[in-house]
């Protein structure tokens, strides 16, 4: 075999190997989001806070045949099991919660995906501070402070349901786009970011607990929609208060009759201006500050119909000075909130003439500018 | 793709043998703090230590004789107190009409500091406590908290009331225990807020009116106060025992820790100081 | 290694047929190699339509297996892998192999009258370098964090660990280095195999066309190839090391970081003569076979040689223009500019040549002379539109939509297609010593010739509409909502052209094994390697012939009535 | 687990898919979607859009023409040269100085057609409009700075006081808003990967490199709506970058302007520096 350069190959080879190799190596790129300094397989599972058992009940009525429950697991403690793995119910200090566990396997299926496609803005370790997510304001989702914003339920930590479909649908006027992966990878995902959370917190913490779902009741005022606009304006300048975050939409003298306050009553500065808030949203261990939209001005994240409305007050806005609003308000105030907020978006949200004619009737009439 | 790009190739057998390795491992929590095997229940709460032969024992109130107490103090220059605008809301504006300041920091005039919170930070492993039934209370009165520092135990409730004739929402900003924040309209019925993890000085806000601000303190055991007007302290029915003691200010923040060792019956007395 | 120095004929199965050193067998080598990627690339190129078409539908049979874990939905990341890959085999490991590659080794020897490469080791290795190219290029298909997904220009930073965290990135950039090698070998192997073992009377003169395509396409591989290969090393470089060539420091400013911009520099010095790379073979080819089957003698010689030398030296100058919406300076845009206008000229001359070749021929409407013809349609098609792309005006519009990928599909890669499949169905009797089938030969070139005519031109159709190119979906965006049915016709079209290749296939596995017996001169031509049996014995000439004539006296009237062609080898009567 | 179910190969299209899905899906897209069809760009809103769109056509007539020829050239000797019996190619190896002067005006005349042409008014057009960018300091000039990144738009205009960096800068993602009949300039970044803005009924399109910062601008002289695209491929989500630019008529703009201005200076968080990323205008 003259001229054959074996020895060659065998160099071209193990240069290649090497050079594969090294890209896991553990030095830094300054300059990149190299993956070289983070392991992409995780070694081991986690278990996972899991909604409660009236949920398992609600999804096994819902879709049959997703869950089975099986009444052998978790040492006869019982158990339910889908597609997506198992559901553990255990006893903490006195108190019945499921767990959900997420596989070693599935883990590193998630964390790749989630390498690949978020750790772009959400960074490498899921802190926030991806090199497209630097300047970002508002600031991409911290996974390592698992709050979450838009999650439809009551209580801090969302469903897999919500956050699907957060990402599925993305979150408008953000580079969180409209994610067009399989409900696999995206769970996958989602799984790899609650593992992130640290322990004694967020979903690996014993004490939290994932929310009621906040369903989207019956809308009692689909044939008096009128009477529900007037209504959502009394609610939002009256009990609701909105107005101290969000601009008032009425004159100072409409606001007086409203709260029922007494002739030469001021309020807030730049009232039909909203309010600058803070936020639990860290950035270089520096909290930012979140912007209440203006209705009739800014894009809203997490959809603009009616009932997306409904559910965004009702659960609030995680992390933000939006409180919950469910249980504090009924929910045909709720509703009426929800119609009169849809009514300003639809009459003034990107009509340049229709807006400043409505809100520069409010301001002429003096000390609300 | 990924991984799966032409997993025909590879998928039979490879992922196969992965897929096997999935499923998971018997009992749940294997990971949580303070689990146990579903089966059997801790025979009392505590982190973990059931089993222990020679764990902590239950605390009767009766066992402790000593007392601690002390004070704290400023040094320096206090701050002026800052004037809250309450232009936002008439209806605070209405009830404080005399106007009202910022009440972060309340220095006397000798110096003594107010609303600082005490406790002891260690030494107390050796029993187990049961938290009391009653919640502490903490309210909305004329668009600021009252009290503004209060202490309680994991595991107690935290009942925030609304006495105002307005809205105010409860943002509870706590690192190691669920946070909340749900608004509470006038008339509302009070909230009752769990945090079940030790934590000293968890802010609690309302969005709404920016200048109110209240802290809570948890700890896992009743030793632990909040100092009066003249920054003065009392730690009672310590047992025998060796302690730090520790104090936290919501401007200032924490003093520097002080260790004591106590006899039964004995009275001990220490100081805090805070600075800028 | 002297012409004359012969080596006994190999006896194992290895040194036959696997590490073989014989030019025959390596062009043989590089064809069943270049045909099985050009399958692959073009089944990744009915996935990419599939999508397009039927924006995430599963794709029908084979979905299923591929992308299990999307439920056979072509999902983004995989839409970006399939058509970075695509446009890498088929132009690295497709058209490379198959045309440089296997017509090379094939015509160089045969055609001057030697009697192999002059080095045939380096030939070899040229051939296992490509080959294992392949391979990681395949293997960057299953490594974790993903394949490649930024388009075969990689341009940085998405390139870079910034944009592409998958390892795929990586080994995409050593096996585009290996290919890159593998050229190099065979360039300098062809450039000094011309150079040096043409046969006694082979003048510069009267050399065939084919060859010399080669030979400048070869001199190009060698002066352009390092860059591409430098580029790629860098990016390695930046990938692994950390280094920061291509990855500038600071967001808002370069800093002390380095410049993306460079890389594009890099790859289109590289990037535009490589279209010349492959489409001068093709070039020459053509011109050989307009010739042979028009029985005329190939019209303005010198001036076909001259247009191609003089494409050969300012395909290196007009690469900016690639580049006009990256922020070249005005007079760096009107300068190249104005050099793309210009390599228009030696184009033009060989247009008028290859016409003129045909005018007043007596045309044998054979399967090669179809698809040397289809190269004047396709090419005059895709160099016209080129106008567009070179004025700056109308480019910026157009740069980056379907306008420039029909354009770049019908210069480089349906030209030199057809280029490539008019010279398999030429030399394949003296290559394998059967025929193809001519009828199914004609049929593949019509069903083939009116779908590709239609899936470019309905391209630039969308691209005139604005339609820009690696979306994965069109309808996303309303601007473009209104122009899916353009995709959805391209679509159509395409799969009709990926069907017609299976009639090539069939043709050439069963003409392979099953065809009718070669002659030795089926087609009438007098090139030398016409003169040699069928099997051509090992060593080609058992002893070196002598050339008298030019390789094109079809029809001269010196020959007489009876016949209208002689043998290079011949001397013309008179 | 997961891993488990979802990558064993499905057999399932054996039995559903495969059958129906190809063609039927095809064709009743192509005709579900020619309901709603568009042939070409639209037209042009900027003003140096209608030279090129002029451009566009010249460079069309000329090309079909030459296609054309082309196309005859090589089908008339199809039909008329086809090999029969008795006939025999003229013998000509075009070397003649009669064949090599045609040649040469046959190439000088198409360079002059086709090329030289076609550059002049392509230069002309370039110089006076498409390299004419205006001047920063004419206050008729909107400055808009653009930082692109995977996968967003981020514009910042000056606001009312004209300044970069201050309190009143607006800032929207994936919303571009300008007056009409006014230059629009542009300061191009990006803060990861290549992008390209891309502005089609504007027919602008200009990369945006990271580390540097490059020059563009267009002229609207229509009102509404347009698109902006990304046109250089950006990654995972390239076609999904999009956003809408605005036009507004200028009394309409300033009031847009003005309000805007206000309410950026209230969401203005002055310790927030982190988040502030204006750049001292390029020129």
């Amino acid at each position: 075999m003259r001229g054959i350069s074996w020895q060659g190959l065998a160099v071209a080879f193990g240069a290649l190997g090497l050079l594969t190799s090294l890209q896991t190596s553990e030095d830094e790129n300054p300059h990149a989001r190299a993956p070289r300094d983070v392991s992409l397989v995780v070694t081991e599972g986690a278990w996972l806070r899991a909604p409660g058992a009236d949920w398992f009940a609600q999804r096994a009525k819902a879709e049959p045949g997703r869950f089975t429950h099986d009444a052998t697991a978790a040492g006869g403690a019982g158990g339910w099991v889908d597609s997506h793995g198992e559901y553990s119910l255990s006893e903490i200090e006195g108190e019945w919660a499921y767990w959900q566990w997420a596989s070693a396997e599935r883990l590193t299926d998630g964390r790749q995906d989630f390498v690949q496609f978020c750790s772009s803005c959400h960074g490498l370790n899921g802190d926030g501070y991806g090199r497209s997510g630097q300047h970002l304001r508002p600031t991409p989702r911290s996974f390592q402070q698992n709050k979450f914003k838009f999650t439809k339920v009551t209580a801090d930590l969302p469903s897999d349901e919500a956050l699907l479909s957060v990402i599925k649908r993305g979150l408008a006027g953000t580079p969180m786009l409209p994610w067009d992966l399989s409900d696999v990878q995206l769970l996958d995902i989602i799984q790899y970011i609650k593992s992130l959370s640290p322990e004694e917190s967020g979903w690996r913490d014993v004490y939290s607990q994932v929310g009621d779902a906040i369903e989207v009741t019956e809308d009692p005022w689909t044939d008096t929609k009128e009477r529900a606009i007037v209504r959502g304006r009394e609610i939002y300048h009256g009990a609701a208060s909105c107005h101290l975050c969000h601009p008032g939409y009425v004159t100072n003298e409409e606001l007086r009759v409203i709260r029922k306050d007494p002739e030469g009553t001021t309020y807030r500065e730049n009232l039909t201006y909203p309010a600058l808030k803070d936020s639990e949203y860290e950035v270089l261990g520096r909290a930012t500050k979140v912007m209440p939209p203006d209705f009739t001005w800014h894009q809203m994240r997490a959809g603009t119909t009616t009932a997306d409305l409904f559910q965004t007050i009702a659960s609030g806005i995680k992390g933000t000075a939006m409180p919950q609003w469910k249980g504090a308000i009924s929910d045909e105030d709720l509703w009426a909130l929800a119609h009169y907020v849809e009514n300003l978006i639809v009459s003034y949200k990107d009509q340049p003439a229709a807006r400043s004619a409505f809100m520069g009737g409010l301001r002429v009439s003096g000390d609300n500018k | 793709m990924r991984t799966s790009f032409f997993a025909l190739v590879l998928s039979s057998s490879v992922l196969t043998a992965c897929g096997g390795g999935g499923e998971a491992p018997a009992p749940p929590p294997g990971g949580g703090p303070g689990s146990s095997s579903g089966t059997q229940a801790p025979a009392n709460s505590g982190s973990g230590g059931a089993a222990q032969a020679a764990g902590p024992t239950a605390w009767s109130d009766s066992a402790g004789t000593a007392t601690v107490s002390g004070s704290a103090s400023f040094k320096g220059e206090a701050p002026a107190p800052v004037q809250i605008a309450m232009d936002s809301d008439p209806k605070c504006v209405e009830m404080n009409s005399d106007g009202v300041t910022d009440g972060s920091v309340l220095v006397d005039a000798a110096g003594g500091l107010q609303n600082v919170f005490v406790y002891v930070s260690n030494g107390t492993d050796a029993w187990t406590f049961t938290a009391p039934e009653e919640p502490v209370v903490l309210d909305q009165v004329g668009c600021n908290y009252t009290p503004r520092v209060v202490g309680m135990m994991t595991g107690q409730a935290l009942r925030v009331k609304n006495s105002d004739p307005t809205v105010h929402n409860v943002h509870t900003y706590p690192r190691k225990n669920r946070a909340s924040n749900v608004s509470q309209p006038a008339g509302s019925k009070a909230l009752d807020i769990e945090m079940n993890r030790g934590e000293v000085l968890v802010a609690v806000k309302c969005d709404m009116h920016s200048w109110m601000q209240a802290r809570v303190g948890i700890v896992d055991h009743p030793f632990f106060t909040v100092t009066a007007a003249d920054g003065s302290f009392t730690l009672p029915k310590l047992p025998a025992g060796d302690y730090t003691i520790s104090a936290e200010h919501e401007v200032f923040g924490k003093a520097s820790k002080q260790t004591i060792t106590i006899g039964d019956g004995e009275a001990q007395s220490i100081s805090f100081e805070f600075s800028k | 290694m002297s012409s004359d120095h012969i080596h006994p004929e190999p006896t194992t199965f290895l040194r036959k047929h696997v590490f073989s050193i014989d030019h025959k067998v390596i062009a043989k080598q590089f064809l069943w190699f270049g045909l099985i990627w050009l399958g692959i690339g073009g089944i990744m190129a009915m996935m990419l339509r599939w999508q397009l078409a039927n924006p995430g539908v599963p794709v029908p049979l084979i979905g299923g297996l591929l992308f299990p874990r999307t439920g056979g939905v072509i999902d983004p990341a995989t839409y970006n892998t399939l058509f970075t890959m695509h446009g890498t085999i088929m132009i690295f490991l497709g058209l490379t192999p198959a045309m440089i590659g296997a017509l090379g080794n094939w015509c160089i020897p045969l055609m001057i009258g030697a009697r192999d490469m002059i080095f045939p080791t380096l030939n070899m290795l040229s051939f296992w370098a490509m080959f294992l190219g392949g391979a990681v290029g395949f293997y960057s298909l299953f490594v974790p964090l993903g394949a490649t997904e930024v388009g075969w220009t990689g341009y940085p930073t998405l390139s870079t660990t910034v944009g592409a965290v998958g390892q795929g990135e990586t080994l995409w950039a050593i096996a585009v280095f290996l290919i890159g090698a593998s050229s190099i070998m065979g360039g300098i192997n062809y450039i000094t195999t011309v150079i040096r073992l043409r046969c006694p009377g082979m003048t510069w003169m009267r050399m065939p066309l084919t060859v010399w395509g080669l030979f400048l396409t070869s001199i190009l591989n060698v002066l352009f190839i390092p860059v591409i290969g430098s580029a790629m090393i860098i990016l390695v470089l930046d990938r692994v090391f950390g280094t920061s060539f291509y990855v500038p420091a600071s967001i808002m400013s370069g800093g002390t970081g380095g410049d993306p911009i460079l890389y594009q520099h890099l790859f289109w010095i590289f990037g535009h003569p490589e279209v010349y790379i492959l489409i001068l073979p093709a070039w020459g080819v053509v011109c050989d076979l307009l010739s042979f089957f028009a029985r005329k003698p190939a019209f303005g010689y010198r001036t076909s040689v001259g247009a191609m030398v003089v494409v050969t030296v300012l395909s290196a100058l007009v690469y900016g223009h690639h580049m006009f919406t990256t922020g070249l300076s005005a007079m760096l845009g009107e300068s190249f500019m104005l050099l793309t206008m210009i390599i228009s000229v030696p184009a033009e001359i060989l247009f008028f040549n290859w016409l003129h070749t045909l005018w007043k021929g007596s045309l044998r409407l054979t399967t090669p002379m179809l698809f040397a013809m289809g190269v004047i349609f396709v090419f005059g098609l895709g160099g016209l539109t080129g106008i567009y792309c070179a004025t700056i005006g109308t480019d910026i519009f157009l740069h980056d939509t379907y306008f420039i990928v029909g354009h770049f599909h019908l210069t480089m890669a349906a030209s030199a297609l057809f280029g490539t499949f008019g010279a398999i169905y030429f030399w394949f009797p003296k290559m394998f010593g059967r025929m193809m089938s001519e009828r199914l030969g004609k049929l593949h070139f019509w069903l083939s010739f009116f779908p590709l005519v239609l899936v470019f031109c309905i391209m630039f159709i969308s691209g005139y509409a604005g339609m820009p190119r690696r979306y994965y979906d069109h309808t996303s965006a309303e601007y473009l909502r209104p122009l899916q049915h353009l995709n959805v016709a391209t679509t159509v079209s395409a799969f009709l052209l990926g069907v017609a290749q299976f009639i090539f296939v069939f043709n050439f596995i069963k003409s392979r094994w099953w065809g009718k017996t070669a002659p030795q001169n089926p087609w009438d031509v007098g090139t030398v390697d016409w003169t040699i049996a069928t099997p051509v014995p090992h060593y080609n000439f058992k002893t070196i012939p002598v050339v008298r004539c030019g390789p094109h006296e079809f029809s001269n009237p010196v020959l007489g009535p009876d016949t209208d062609w002689i043998y290079q080898t011949e001397e013309l009567p008179g | 687990m997961s891993m488990l179910s979802t990558s064993t190969p499905s057999f399932a299209f054996l039995r559903s898919r495969w059958l129906g899905c190809p063609l039927a899906l095809m064709l009743t897209s192509t005709w579900a979607l020619a309901q709603d069809k568009r042939w070409g760009p639209g037209e042009p809103a900027s003003d140096y859009g209608y030279r090129f769109g002029e451009l566009f056509w010249l460079i069309t007539t000329l090309v079909s023409v030459a296609f054309a020829l082309v196309v005859v050239l090589l089908i008339v000797p199809m039909l008329r040269d086809r090999a029969r019996p008795g006939h025999r190619a003229s013998f000509d190896h075009g070397k003649s100085l009669h064949d090599k002067r045609l040649t040469a005006v046959i190439s000088i005349i198409t360079f002059i057609v086709l090329d030289a042409w076609v550059l002049v008014i392509a230069m002309k057009d370039l110089r006076e409009a498409y390299w004419a960018i205006p001047a920063a300091k004419d206050p008729q000039t909107y400055k808009v700075e653009v930082l692109a990144q995977q996968w967003a738009w981020s514009f910042r205009a000056a606001g009312v006081d004209g300044e970069f960096g201050t309190p009143d800068d607006i800032l929207t993602t994936n919303e571009l808003v300008v007056p009409k009949d006014r230059p629009v300039s542009f300061n191009l970044t990006s803060k990861d990967v290549i992008h390209s803005l891309f502005l089609p009924e504007m027919r602008m399109k200009k990369d945006l490199n990271p580390g540097a910062i490059n020059l563009a601008w267009f002229k609207p002289v229509v009102e509404g709506e347009f698109s902006i695209l990304c046109a250089e491929l950006c990654g995972f989500a390239h076609y999904q970058m999009f956003g809408k630019l605005r036009v507004l008529e200028q009394g309409q703009f300033n009031e847009w302007e003005a309000e805007a201005s206000q309410l950026a200076s209230t969401a203005f968080d002055a310790d927030d520096t982190e988040g502030h990323w204006a750049w001292d205008w390029q020129e």
